[in-house]
């Protein structure tokens, strides 16, 4: 795939940014079995007002998109959300500096990067139920296909396939972080909002990756 | 959904509007931060004192600034903390010489975003200091919990850091002031009903027509437990044996003292959630107040009405604040703010 | 029905136990009359004012009773005028060598049950006198009706005279100055929903999920038109429009000029009926405002908050009452009552 | 029949009590249409706590009796209808005055004072579609049937025949008194709630009266 990094950047930032806002709703309502309700609604509200302010963001390399991102969804989204994601993509951003093209390495870096940001920033870490339980087994997933040499497109289906997992897996958990952990033994047997959040955008990142992949090739064979 | 709203989408702003127009003099209002702030702050010898929290807990914050309680609100959405840059572009307008102090209630989104703009603002040199209220007992503390949440009993830790601002404290004071409030108030509510935030358009939750919410959350989060609907006298004695059994965790593994034994003096508020009438409020001041001076707790003064809501849930929280001298001559001193009767 | 109450027949007794139990020293309780007085009234050098009404409109008028505002409130149950011996009984123990002023928000049941107390009050030689308040252009003047209902402008009535026996105005000067208010406040209502009283245990109405009721009254009463569901603003525009417009019936055929012209100040009230949280009244508040300042009209003060209430009715009203000097030193003036927020 | 017009008048005040407890909710309901709902719960609650004090009233003469009842209505019940009824009991016994038998001319005279007291508190007449529609007609019913001789159940039956009728024939007036008024046109159609107790009161005395009398005769035969 004839692809550059700032590309594919470009084309993850706005699947996941189509993906929060097709799915405000349905998201919303997840997080309104025990949470409260406005996951949803935040997560689209930064989203919506990124592709507002897309041409005037400064869209020179993978990392300066990341930062750009970051400060309108740290800047125009309350509370938790606003602040991890925020963090997630600078973090990100930063790991990614002035790099104009992007390894496989410094893509699992930069994913890395995010997670160690998110878990500081929200004082959590895997088995909380909260997104990172479905965000790192799947970044993970994603470092071991590139490690053992498959295409990108196996890797980010591999990655989405545990993503979801992941979801029913966490399932019955207890929340321990976000409001949801305020209902105690309560949440158990619901899904955390966001970790189907991140199973959702990775599927979708799947999928725009082999479209994208089809028409650039002219055929059905990915990279 | 039936509300006096035009577009969902500019609920917050138009409500904020309303309460500069209706206020001019006292308070302005700064669209960009979704700020309401006192006309003569920031003042050289005052901390200014910020409130952040979500939107839909009204008078809580944005009817509360003026002389003697907060300098600014930079409320978020309905129930959504504000995001990072309302924080800091208001602490940046309301920057004092004697500092800021920032008042959040606990909730992580909020603990985030006053944390990622003090980041900022310690960058800018600006001095902070941060308060967090968590007098709610419905959620015990636990391993697997960020903490309490701060619900009705932050009036009291705003009102009285909010006069011994006025009278020239410094930032250390205040928050050593605004901590023993906090640590000296406890809380309880139930809902009877959910609200209907107006972007999201259906309630938050639905409760049958014999259910309660016991333990319910300002932002309709589920409570102790869903129970059956009993006699308001019923549901009175379970939140003070909450309040009054309840020993808050403190440092490492202590744990603090009841909040009132015989013989303490306390302020009692009878908070209502927005959609209970004040008249059912006083039906549960009245046995609320009996309950406790048959226990020995002296009640000195009463505080029945609307402080911290959820929109228009019906419900209503109890809340106990333990006095002394000092806390009593602040609570009394005089204020100016937009919410008042006359 | 879900509220906070034990036995609903005890609903209004346990109420004012409450009220009465939450300001000590301010006013006392006197079951046999459902009576809530000041501790220090009767005054020699003051006429004592009641008031009677239905219950259910708290804050009006059992928690407005004190310095500056009533002498007593005797309420019948809720939204039923007190009966007679009520008022006959506050009557006598509030008696004052200065006389008394019954203020009667203008009902049938009220008038007539004040009416046959003051024929057994003017057997015993105590000297009283009436005044009506009747704000609510909702209800047309016409040959058919008792004339307009008094709603929440009554507010307005209470703060002037009740400033003014401070002073120690006289009877007659009381009357005539609570005319002269009435005559100068009009008052317009909506409801979105019903409310239920818990003696009766279902709602009084129903309205639809797009339903409002414009011109409603505080018991309930069909207004104007049942209507669909618009914009805030539109139900404000509508309800400026009618009061606005109003030419009240004085004597005979002849009929009161429109209550505020460009150049005259008013007072703003934004009354909540019960279950709309302020949030939505300063929302209604801001436009309200805009309006009348584009027509020329000068808010001189405002008053947004809960002051005459249907329960917990989801709903509010806007009064509009012309101000001159007087009025603004009297509605500036100290009080002390139980609705208080500090 | 063999009772003292001191038995017929308890009779005839323990049934109106009856009705009004007993029919509560109905009353209610219909003063709920286009009125504020509050009729059938005050009426009860007055005529309750008249049942309560029944053993405390002066029950020496007729005029005693009713007397006692209107000091309790109107002390008890509040507003209109605490006013209106109370006035018309008190006038009622008024003119009885002091005497321990009534006249049938006693009882008319005694029923035009209640009319005349209550259109004076109530500041209302006939056509005002309040409960003097009713009441008057069946009234002057009850006086011409006595006029022209014929039995007093005769007399009941026909009065409270009128009294129903009219409760229909004023339905589609507009209400002029009372909270239902405010109404306006609204008020077309529906029931007046006053006029129907009436109505429903009068049958009922009827009824008692009836029963009454095959008691005391031991037989069908009213007097
Ligand atoms: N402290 C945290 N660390 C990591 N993820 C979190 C944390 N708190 C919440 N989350 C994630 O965010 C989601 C909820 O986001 P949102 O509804 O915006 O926050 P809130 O719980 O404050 O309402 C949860 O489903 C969870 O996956
Ligand atoms: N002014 C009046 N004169 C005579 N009857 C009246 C008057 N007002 C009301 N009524 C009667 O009383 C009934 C309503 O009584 P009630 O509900 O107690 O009074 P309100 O209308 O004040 O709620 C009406 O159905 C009507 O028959
Ligand atoms: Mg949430
Ligand atoms: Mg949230
Ligand atoms: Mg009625
Ligand atoms: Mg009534």
């Amino acid at each position: 795939m004839d692809m550059t990094s700032l590309e594919i950047t470009e084309l993850v930032v706005r699947t996941i940014a189509e993906t929060a806002i097709e799915n405000e709703i349905y998201f919303a309502e997840l997080d309104g079995v025990v949470g409260d309700g406005d996951f949803g609604i935040s997560l689209a509200s930064g989203f919506n007002k990124l592709v507002d302010q897309w041409d005037t963001l400064d869209r020179s390399s993978p990392g300066s998109v990341l930062k750009g991102v970051s400060m309108v969804i740290a800047s125009r989204v309350g509370g938790v959300s606003g602040a991890l994601w925020g963090t997630a993509f600078l973090r990100a951003g930063a790991t990614a500096g002035a790099k104009q093209e992007l390894t496989r390495e410094d893509v699992v870096a930069m994913l890395a990067a995010a997670v160690e940001g998110m878990k500081k920033r929200g004082q959590s870490d895997l088995g909380d139920k909260t997104l990172l339980d479905a965000f790192v087994p799947a970044k993970d997933e994603l470092a071991s296909v590139f490690a053992g040499g498959g295409s990108t497109l196996e890797a980010l289906k591999r990655a989405s396939l545990v993503a979801r997992q992941k979801t029913e897996e966490i399932k019955p958990w207890i929340a321990k972080r976000g409001r949801a952990s305020y209902t105690g033994e309560r949440s158990c047997g619901s899904y955390d909002a966001g970790s189907i959040a991140i199973a959702v955008m990775a599927e979708r990142i799947a999928e725009a990756w082999e479209r994208a992949s089809v028409s650039a090739n002219g055929q059905g064979s990915a990279k | 959904m039936k509300k006096f709203v035009n577009d969902p989408k500019q609920f917050v702003p138009e409500m904020l509007k309303g309460i500069a127009l209706a206020n001019p003099g006292l308070v302005k209002y700064v669209p960009e931060f979704n700020l309401i702030m006192r006309t003569d702050s920031p003042s050289s010898n005052r901390v200014s004192i910020i409130q952040g929290s979500g939107s839909g807990h009204e008078p809580a914050h944005v009817m509360i600034v003026g002389k003697g309680m907060l300098d600014g609100a930079c409320p978020g959405d309905v129930f959504a903390a504000p995001p990072m840059d309302y924080v800091v572009g208001a602490s940046k307008l309301l920057n004092s010489p004697k500092g800021i102090l920032h008042i959040v209630n606990n909730y992580s989104g909020d603990r985030m975003a006053f944390e990622m703009a003090n980041e900022m603002l310690d960058a800018d040199g600006v001095v902070v200091k941060t308060l967090f209220v968590d007098d709610d007992v419905a959620v015990q503390n636990s391993t697997w919990t960020v903490g309490r949440r701060g619900v009705a009993g932050n009036f009291f830790v705003i009102k009285a850091v909010g006069a011994a601002a006025e009278k020239g404290a410094s930032l250390d004071e205040l928050l050593a002031l605004g901590q023993r409030v906090n640590a000296n108030t406890r809380s309880m509510g139930v809902a009877l009903s959910g609200c209907t935030p107006p972007a999201k358009g259906q309630p938050i939750f639905t409760l049958a027509e014999d259910e309660i919410e016991m333990g319910v959350g300002i932002h309709g989060e589920p409570g102790r437990a869903r129970k059956k609907l009993v006699t308001a006298n019923e549901m009175v004695d379970e939140m003070l044996a909450a309040i009054l059994s309840d020993k808050k965790p403190t440092t490492g593994d202590e744990r603090a003292e009841p909040i009132a034994k015989s013989g303490d003096e306390v302020a009692l508020m009878v908070n209502g959630l927005g959609g209970t009438p004040i008249s059912e409020l006083y039906l549960v001041y009245g046995h609320a107040h009996q309950q406790l001076e048959k226990q020995g707790i002296k009640i000195w003064r009463s505080y029945v009405g609307e402080y911290c809501t959820s929109l228009e849930m019906a419900g209503l929280s109890i809340t106990l604040s333990r006095v002394d001298d000092e806390l009593k001559k602040l609570y009394l001193s005089p204020v100016d703010v937009p919410v008042r009767v006359f």
